[in-house]
């Protein structure tokens, strides 16, 4: 069906010329133990109108690749050599020779080149409203007024899926769920209508439904304003749906690039084959993975009808008061030794429920009861915090953000030593542990004392499953825990993770959108949608034979990893009226 | 957040009837009373006080009676609006403190709004130009108007400014204008002399906001949002004073309520040595010589503005901040 | 080379699924990496003006440790001939000859100005030295000493690099006995106020709800009584027998016991605001307990500002008795204090006839800054963004 | 007096407003017999404003400056006193009844009529049993002097028994009611304040006044600086008061009742312009600047004379001296009625006064603490006025001899010494007590500290308590103290007003203060018989008129008080000095300085002014 989206896009003979050429980029950190070299001598191009995927291991450079090219590299950065050219109208402007903070620079920036960051949930200014921080590129880069710029924004929010568009503009980041926030970013990014666009894992929060949709939107705009796209992200499947090219980098160098057909058919790069390799692996179950455990495995939470209320105050008064069903009398059980996945539209309550189990957000209603080892009911939703406090050794979680969830003045030691501190460990052996969870997720030991903004998203990730894993839990609430790792680590981690699960039996709530990883790792799911769990049942039957209607379009629009087989074009969306 | 409003309104009420009742202890604390203090001021300029007149003053001033008396009677009358007597001045103590409470609050203003200008400005420059010469330079001009006492500063500047222009700096009129009735004249005359106590109390609190803003700017700089809006090509002035600074005033916010009672006390020892007519040397003398209504009632009146004064800090805190909410 | 770095290098050709993981020699890097305060530490070190700082307030308190040694005399030593004498300079050459030495004064009595004149006379020649024998006097209060760093080769003659006060008592030596005071004391209370203003002001932002409000209304309490009648207040309540350093350590201290407020307000005001944040609630869910996270896990991310105002407080506290003095219950002799030295130069008189009574101030300046800028070297090398 | 001169001559700014109609000529404004006083530097000129200064908390200067005239005057050479307002005074010859003889058709600064009603008024003003009440010198041993009206021009005052101090005491200022007493209250001003005779509302003056009481609202518009309504006969009435702004303002009277040999009226200045500060530098700076024409209070410390000096030329002023008149700058007194017994005992040791007396190094002190501008003396009436100067008194244990001291104390018994070389008492305690003084007089705290260490060489444990000037005064109140430094007066003719340091007939008699008690019948302890014997002869000096006898009674006090040697002094001021303009005249080079001359009252302050030069 890709066809259908081709024939959208106007064939004049400007087409496909380069808009931006990287050419031999290298971008060094200098650190206390050394010079890192996060990108070297990488080259590639992208087309008007057309998309440029780049995959890669986690932490191999992509982020900082995109960051160089709008001169955003963090400190200690900096950019060693490497041309990085803009072709405009008239002429070719070598961005690598800008100032950063010329006003050439950010003339470019945002109206030609505009970027979606990795992690858009701390990238948004906490005390600024959504519509206000989006309107502002409109501001900047367009001559719309006031009132005008308003009513883009609320177009732009609407054509992202953002739910009541009219409300959600004047709401806050911290009241906006993590895909929103996402694709509050991706709004932000397409306001002023780019030349390029930079999109940094753009869909890693995103539930496939959505997810197509935005891929949509982006195919839209490059097919009728000839938008090139550059296209981060691990989904080989969305790779398959939406590239052109696809170049793929290992460790900081560009190991292989063509046309998408070529990698995912004929790759040459040994990584490569082993990402397409992996790719394929989580298309179905975990070998490695423990018999699911029967319905009378004793269960070790027990959720009924738990639902959360958001009263979001509006002006400095409150006057008027957004309420917002987060949850609604969500119930489900969770077995010894199981996993229950959940997964749901973004937006549709996941991470609430996953927060509320752990009172991080207090409940409004229902409750929720935990099994100790001994096997003793414990009411979670009763517990002060002294008693919470007990069981936050055994209960442990994953966070949905990475990035604002590791305290930014400690160093990773200290971050992953932590509740191994509070448990009483000793300096010696916290540090001997930690180096142990850094080696098992796959982080080489000296990034130690490194803080935690030095770091790439997967990698911060990978931190955030460390310290969930150091105090040997029974239970964890897993949200996206591997959205932003690359297949092959993505499916190294999930093993890890089983490996340690069938040691002992350890229990995960796990909160996913990517519904191939949900069935590689789950025994169960729970699907969601509008703070509703609107089924639950065995993985494969869900998948197989799914009852709900919006699980079968959420299926339904699961990209495949296969370039051949693209079918985005062939889902059907979920609307009430269709529903039975 | 009305509802709150109205709670913290409430709370005024125990908080200012405890705040009087220790400040009116306090006032008392020193030993002796307004006569003694009244007599030995006398004789430190040489008078004498004969043991006859000491009589004739204890009744005049209806001193005796115990501190809890007088405290209630006191408070009895504020309550009615009216603050009561004061001996120094053998006035009505409003009388006291309307004649100044006028240039007391326009100087307040006027060092304040120096203050601010200067400071915001320059703690954003050496936030941004971090150990520039600028930064060096603005640093150490504003430590040393903070080591230098106001006193002594406000004494050089005086004997300076009379060495140099051979004429005296009191005041804030020249005698012309002392008792003149309003005018364009006098007011301008006015502004001549301002500057002098505006520089002085200025210099002295200038560093503290320079230093504060400067640091806590540079802890917002390298937030991955500001970032983001560097990526939309926002220009590095706007981009700062919108999304950094905002974020840095917290602290300064979390304070800002209290220079309103700041205003009308004004700077006591400055106003001394500049000899100007500023409620914060009757504040102090009040206290010296035990005149304890006078003391008592502005301290009052000083402590209603400091809580009000809070309440508009976490108010402006909510606003600055939308994640806070006192619910 | 970074140990990643290498692994690049090495794993080159090595492409087994395997190659994610790090290779086995790079976990004795364990070794390698430094702990927090070592990594602040090297960070500090590269911060040249901050070292240089520190080295100042390091002598300057091995100063005020070794006052008796390193002042030419005791500082309240009078000297009647000496009123007011202006300060003199080091010559080293006397007719060509090697001779350190500083001029004697030509003294003489002005009835109607009612004070002593001074004339630097070439003939007097004073010769100085170093360690030079001198009245013993207690060091330390441990054992006695006859030696002094610097002086008149002769004890008795008249030396003064800073010039005399109105009793003919050498400034210099009353500024480096002065840091004793006004480097310790002082900062004692600063410590005091800063412990209970990021304690209560964690606990108030980090609680809110009835928590809060309590610590508000005390701080409202608190703040509403301005501190001049609080000082004279607490001034009168002190017994009169207590020695003047006893007095003023308890005044300081109980100005510190005030002084917390604004500062609490502050960090109040940030916990308020810092509280939602993920990395909190994580190390809630790391099982710290409430102090750890309010001091470990949220004051760090202020401690800029705490910094700064640190080094703001101080010289407000040295010149607290400043005011103090002014107010006639400061620091009383014998003890001296830079504080109390700036107070005797708080007249007409001193500004015009005798400027080098305001070298105090100098000392103040000096000490501030230093601090500062020793408080800025510290303050970015706890900083993880700042390079 | 002699016969005046008719009057002549007016200031220009009256001048014009009788021109104008405004107001009635001189000849009308005058008495009959306006007093003639001239000026030390011949007739003046007419015009020009007196620039000076005043302190905001009890401000004595304006007092002795615009508002000293009084019934009498002491003579500028303060050998005695003169009628001022009234044409004479003339007294009985044992002193219980004066004949005050008032000037015809004189007028009160609003045109009113001033004649004898006043002074009943004011006789019934003390009267009443709660306003203001009798001042001291109406007070005979026996009782209040009694006022009658003989006729419009004439009163007599009869007391019980004699009274002696009557003239003087209204030559005197105090600030509470004071020699101005028989004038402080304009009948037909002051009526409408007074219960008995208000027409109007009192009530409602009262409330406006924001006093609770018709008493407390005529106490205050009494207050001649606080109200400028109120009526005066003084020669410059205030148009700004005290407290309203940072300066009092005073303009000329044209009623005032004063003239000079040619017959022209007086003041010859237009108005006095005080600067009302809370810091004496303001003032000095002032000074310096020129911007003060006369001053001799606030500034005139000897630690600012150098800085004046300096200035001289820029500030345009000359130095005039004051004679000092201090009995002592640093007086010790020893609590000989201390609460603690033993503390008592030894304070009351006069071997051990005398002891320490000698351990002093006066000269030391003075050289350092008033660059040799003083003398060592005891606390004594001075040299310089010989009818009471008593030698012994003078000059006994005033020389520096620590041998002596020692010895003296060892006598004494205190032979015993800790540890640290300190002297024991019989009960084994540390020989020692604490000073205490004020924190506002430098030279006190620093010569305390250098007797602390005269005092600790001789193996007594002193302590120096420096406080302000507040806790002074209600320790010693409370006879809380062991020893007290102050500076005294008395030591020239006021030493028959306040002889403090040798009678303890004043509540600063920190040696006896319980004496001082019993002695007004205010509790306190019976005090042993040499003191009793003390307080007899003062009440004899107060109740006798012949003068030799009065001075005769002093000079037993004095030397008893010799035997008795309560205080021990230290040293007195060989000079003060006040400040005046190059351009003003009138000023005499030299007048005594001490505050109970009032100076410069009695020198005639409306008879200063300004020469063409001036502003
Ligand atoms: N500010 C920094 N300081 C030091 N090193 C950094 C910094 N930012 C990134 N790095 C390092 O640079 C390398 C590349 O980071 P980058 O973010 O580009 O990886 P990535 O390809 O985006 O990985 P991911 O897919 O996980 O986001 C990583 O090893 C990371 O540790
Ligand atoms: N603090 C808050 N205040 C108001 N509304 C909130 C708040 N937090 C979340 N919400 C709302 O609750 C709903 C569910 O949010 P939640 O984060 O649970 O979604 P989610 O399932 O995790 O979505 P995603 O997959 O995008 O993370 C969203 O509509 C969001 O706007
Ligand atoms: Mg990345
Ligand atoms: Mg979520």
């Amino acid at each position: 069906m890709i066809d259908a989206v081709c024939q959208g896009r106007p064939m004049h003979d400007r087409e496909d010329d380069p808009v931006l050429e990287v050419r031999g980029l290298s971008t060094t950190f200098d650190l206390r133990t050394g010079p890192l070299h996060a990108v070297r001598d990488a080259s590639f191009t992208v087309r008007r109108g057309r998309t440029l995927c780049i995959v890669g291991e986690s932490g191999s450079g992509k982020s900082v690749a995109a960051r160089s090219i709008l001169r955003i590299v963090p400190s200690p950065g900096r950019i060693e050599a490497g041309r990085i050219l803009l072709h405009g109208v008239d002429r070719t402007t070598d961005l690598a020779t800008l100032d950063a903070r010329s006003p050439a620079m950010r003339a470019i920036r945002g109206a030609r080149i505009s970027m979606i960051f990795q992690e858009p949930m701390s990238s948004l200014s906490p005390v600024h409203r959504i519509g206000n921080q989006i309107a502002e590129s409109l501001q900047l880069h367009t001559a719309l007024d006031k009132p005008a710029r308003r009513a883009r924004v609320i177009e732009l929010l609407r054509q992202v899926e953002i739910p009541e568009p009219e409300e959600a503009v004047d709401r806050y980041p911290f009241e906006y769920s993590g895909g929103m926030r996402q694709r509050a970013m991706i709004a932000m990014a397409l306001a002023c209508e780019p030349d390029v666009l930079i999109a940094d894992e753009p869909t890693t929060a995103l539930d496939v439904t959505t997810q197509a949709e935005i891929l949509d939107l982006i195919a839209r705009l490059q097919a009728d304003r000839g938008m090139g796209v550059m296209f981060i992200t691990h989904d080989m499947g969305v790779v398959a749906e939406i590239a052109d090219e696809v170049c793929v980098m290992f460790r900081g160098e560009v190991v292989e690039s063509g046309p998408v057909d070529g990698i995912f058919h004929a790759a040459k790069h040994p990584y490569t084959r082993m990402l397409i390799g992996s790719a394929a692996k989580l298309e179905n179950r975990a070998a490695a993975k423990p018999p699911a455990p029967g319905a009378d495995a004793p269960p070790i939470l027990v959720v009924e009808c738990l639902s959360k209320r958001f009263r979001a105050k509006k002006g400095l008064f409150g006057r008027r008061a957004v309420v917002t069903d987060a949850v609604r009398d969500a119930s489900l059980t969770l077995r010894r030794g199981e996993t229950l996945g959940v997964v749901g539209e973004s937006g549709s309550g996941k991470t609430t429920l996953g927060r509320m189990v752990l009172r991080v957000i207090e409940p409004s209603g229902g409750r929720a009861t935990y099994f100790d080892a001994a096997g003793t009911a414990v009411e979670l939703t009763a517990l002060d915090r002294k008693g919470l406090r007990r069981l936050y050794g055994e209960m442990r979680m994953i966070f949905q953000d990475p990035m604002s969830s590791l305290n930014p003045r400690m160093t990773v030691e200290q971050v992953i030593g932590e509740p191994l501190r509070n448990d009483g460990w000793r300096q010696r052996a916290i540090q001997d542990r930690v180096a142990e969870l850094l080696d098992l997720v796959g982080l080489p030991v000296d990034v130690m004392e490194r803080y935690p903004h030095a770091f790439s998203g997967g990698q911060r990730q990978r931190i955030g499953i460390a310290r969930a894993l150091a105090p040997e839990p029974r239970l964890i609430v897993a949200d996206e825990a591997t959205s932003a790792l690359d297949v092959s680590l993505r499916a190294q981690v999930l093993d890890l993770l089983l490996d340690i699960q069938r040691r002992m039996d350890l229990s995960f709530l796990f909160i996913s959108h990517d519904i191939s990883v949900i069935r590689y790792f789950c025994d169960r799911v729970a699907v969601m949608r509008k703070g509703e769990i609107v089924e639950l049942g065995p993985v494969d039957r869900v998948c197989e034979a799914p009852e709900h209607p919006y699980t079968r379009a959420l299926l339904s629009a699961v990209p495949r990893p296969d370039p051949r087989a693209r079918r985005l074009g062939a889902r059907h969306r979920y609307v009430e009226e269709v529903a039975s | 957040m009305l509802a709150y409003v109205a709670r913290r309104l409430l709370y005024m009420i125990p908080t200012l009837f405890l705040i009087s009742l220790v400040s009116f202890a306090i006032v008392q604390l020193p030993p002796g009373d307004f006569l003694d203090s009244y007599i030995s001021t006398l004789e430190a300029a040489g008078g004498d006080v004969s043991s006859r007149e000491v009589e004739l003053l204890r009744a005049r001033y209806a001193l005796d009676g115990s501190v809890f008396e007088q405290y209630f009677a006191w408070m009895g009358n504020v309550l009615q609006g009216d603050f009561g007597w004061s001996f120094m001045y053998q006035r009505p103590v409003e009388d006291v403190l309307w004649g100044r409470v006028g240039l007391t609050f326009l100087i307040s203003l006027a060092s304040m709004l120096f203050v601010y200008v200067v400071a915001f400005p320059i703690g954003v420059y050496s936030a941004v130009r971090k150990y520039s010469v600028g930064d060096y330079a603005f640093t150490f001009l504003g430590f040393l108007g903070l080591a230098v006492p106001n006193f002594l500063l406000a004494l050089v500047l005086m004997y300076v400014s009379l060495t140099v222009f051979g004429q005296s700096v009191g005041g804030l009129f020249s005698p012309e204008f002392q008792d003149a009735p309003w005018s364009w004249a006098k007011l301008w005359d006015l502004l001549a002399h301002l500057w002098i106590p505006v520089a002085i109390i200025g210099t002295a609190s200038t560093a503290g906001l320079i230093r504060v803003m400067r640091a806590n700017l540079l802890d917002e700089l390298s937030k991955p949002y500001v970032e983001t809006a560097r990526a939309k090509g926002l220009s590095e002035r706007r981009l700062l004073l919108k999304y950094p600074v905002r974020l840095a005033l917290n602290p300064f916010v979390s304070q800002v309520g209290w220079e309103l009672p700041a205003l009308i006390s004004g700077a006591a020892i400055t106003s001394i040595v500049l000899n100007l007519p500023t409620t914060g040397p009757v504040l102090l003398t009040a206290l010296k010589s035990q005149d304890m209504y006078l003391a008592g009632s502005f301290i009052l009146i000083l402590s209603v503005l400091t809580v009000i004064g809070t309440l508009i800090s976490d108010l402006l805190l909510a606003w600055l901040d939308p994640r806070i909410t006192y619910e | 080379m970074s140990a990643q770095h290498e692994a690049a290098a090495r794993d080159e050709h090595d492409w087994s699924v395997e190659a994610w993981r790090p290779a086995p020699d790079q976990r004795t890097a364990a070794s390698a990496t430094a702990s927090q305060w070592r990594l602040m530490w090297w960070k500090f070190r590269r911060h040249r003006l901050a070292m240089v700082s520190g080295v100042v307030v390091i002598v300057i308190y091995l100063l005020a440790l070794f006052a008796d040694f390193v002042a030419p005399v005791d500082p309240n030593l009078t000297s009647t001939r000496h009123t007011y004498a202006p300060p003199q300079s080091i010559g080293l050459f006397v007719d060509g000859a090697w001779l350190p030495h500083v001029n004697g004064y030509k003294v003489e009595i002005d009835p109607i100005a009612v004070r002593r004149t001074f004339v630097e006379d070439p003939e007097k020649i004073v010769p100085i030295g170093l360690f030079v024998r001198s009245e013993p006097y207690e060091f330390l209060g441990l054992f006695t000493l006859h030696t002094r760093l610097i002086g008149p080769l002769e004890p008795g003659q008249p030396f003064y690099l800073l010039g005399a006060d109105r009793l003919g008592r050498d400034v210099l030596s009353r500024i480096l006995h002065g840091a004793r005071v006004s480097m310790s004391i002082g900062l004692v209370g600063v410590a005091v106020s800063l412990g209970l203003g990021v304690l209560l002001g964690g606990i108030s932002g980090y609680h809110g709800g009835w928590v809060d409000d309590a610590v508000q209304r005390l701080i409202e309490l608190l703040k509403a009584i301005p501190t001049i009648p609080l000082w004279m207040g607490l001034a009168a309540a002190i017994p009169a027998t207590w020695s003047p350093l006893t007095v003023y350590f308890a005044i300081t201290v109980l100005i510190s016991l005030i002084g917390w407020t604004s500062l609490a307000r502050e960090v109040r005001g940030r916990f308020l605001s810092m509280k939602s944040e993920d990395f909190v609630t994580a190390a809630r869910l790391d099982r710290a307990s409430e102090l750890r996270v309010i001091m470990r896990h949220m004051a760090p991310s202020f401690v800029s500002h705490i910094i700064a105002t640190l080094t703001l407080a101080i010289p407000a506290m040295i010149l607290a008795e400043t005011a103090l003095s002014f107010l006639g219950i400061g620091l009383r002799a014998p003890v001296v204090s830079w504080g109390v030295l700036l107070q005797e130069a708080q007249n007409v008189r001193a500004v015009a006839t005798a400027p080098w009574l305001l070298t105090p101030g100098l000392a103040v300046v000096i000490a501030v800054l230093s601090l500062n800028f020793l408080g800025d070297g510290l303050r970015d090398a706890a900083d993880p963004y700042a390079d | 007096g002699q016969s005046s001169p008719t009057p002549s001559g007016e200031a220009p700014m009256l001048a014009e407003r009788v021109a104008a109609g405004g107001l009635a000529p001189l000849a009308d404004r005058l008495p009959e017999s306006p007093r003639v006083v001239d000026s030390v530097d011949g007739i003046g000129r007419y015009g020009g404003t007196w620039r000076t200064g005043a302190r905001e908390a009890a401000p004595t200067w304006p007092l002795r400056t615009i508002t000293y005239d009084h019934m009498t005057h002491w003579t500028p050479d303060w050998s005695g006193t003169v009628a001022n307002i009234p044409e004479s005074i003339e007294v009985n010859e044992d002193a219980t009844v004066y004949t005050i003889d008032l000037r015809e058709g004189m007028r009160w600064s609003d045109g009113e009529a001033f004649d004898a009603d006043d002074l009943m008024f004011a006789y019934e003003v003390w009267g009443h049993p709660d306003l203001a009440g009798f001042p001291e010198w109406m007070m005979s041993t026996e009782g209040p002097g009694v006022v009658e009206k003989v006729d419009a021009g004439t009163v007599t005052v009869t007391f019980p028994s004699p009274n002696a101090t009557f003239m003087d005491g209204m030559a005197q200022v105090t600030t509470v009611i004071g020699g101005d007493a028989f004038t402080k209250y304009p009948a037909h001003y002051m009526r409408r304040f007074h219960e008995d005779h208000a027409e109007g509302d009192l009530d409602a003056q009262v409330a406006d006044a924001g006093v609770s009481t018709w008493q407390e609202l005529f106490t205050l518009r009494s207050d001649t600086l606080l109200n400028p309504d109120k009526p005066t006969l003084n020669a410059w009435v205030v148009t700004q008061p005290l407290g309203e702004g940072s300066r009092i303002v005073a303009e000329r009277n044209p009623y005032y009742w004063k003239i000079d040999s040619a017959g022209n009226q007086l003041p010859y200045i237009d108005r006095v312009v005080f600067e009302v500060v809370q810091d004496p530098q303001v003032l000095l700076l002032k000074a310096l600047a020129g911007e003060i024409d006369m001053i001799a209070t606030l500034i005139n410390e000897p630690e600012n004379k150098a800085v004046l000096f300096d200035n001289q030329e820029r500030g345009n002023y000359r130095f005039f001296d004051m004679t000092p008149s201090d009995a002592n700058l640093l007086n010790f007194a020893f609590n000989q009625m201390h609460k603690d017994q033993a503390m008592r005992e030894l304070l009351r040791d006069k071997q051990f006064r005398a002891a320490l007396s000698h351990g002093i190094d006066r000269q030391e002190i003075i050289d350092l603490i008033f660059i040799g501008q003083a003398m060592p003396l005891q606390t004594a009436v001075l040299p310089s006025y010989p009818q009471l100067h008593d030698e012994r008194l003078a000059t006994q244990y005033l020389e520096y001899d620590p041998d002596l001291a020692n010895e003296m104390l060892d006598e004494a018994g205190y032979t015993e010494r800790d540890a640290e070389g300190f002297r024991l008492r019989e009960d084994g305690e540390r020989l020692g007590f604490a000073i205490l003084t004020r924190a506002d007089k430098a030279f006190m705290a620093d010569a305390g500290q250098m007797m602390v260490e005269h005092w600790q060489n001789l193996g007594v444990d002193v302590r120096l308590d420096v406080v302000d000037r507040n806790l002074v005064r209600s320790r010693k109140n409370a006879n809380d103290h062991d020893v007290i430094v102050e500076d005294f007066p008395g030591g020239a003719r006021d030493a028959l007003l306040r002889p403090t340091p040798w009678v303890p007939m004043h509540h600063n008699a920190a040696y006896g203060i319980p004496w001082y008690d019993w002695h007004r019948g205010e509790g306190g302890e019976e005090p042993p018989a040499n003191i009793i014997r003390q307080f007899e002869l003062w009440d004899q000096v107060n109740a006798t008129a012949d003068t030799e006898q009065r001075l005769e009674a002093m000079r037993q006090i004095l030397e008893n008080a010799a035997d008795d040697f309560y205080n021990i002094g230290v040293a007195v001021p060989l000079s003060q000095y006040g400040i005046v303009s190059n351009a003003m005249r009138g000023v005499p080079e030299t007048m005594s300085g001490s505050y109970w001359f009032a100076p410069p009252g009695p020198t005639n302050p409306p008879t200063y002014w300004f020469a063409e030069s001036a502003n």
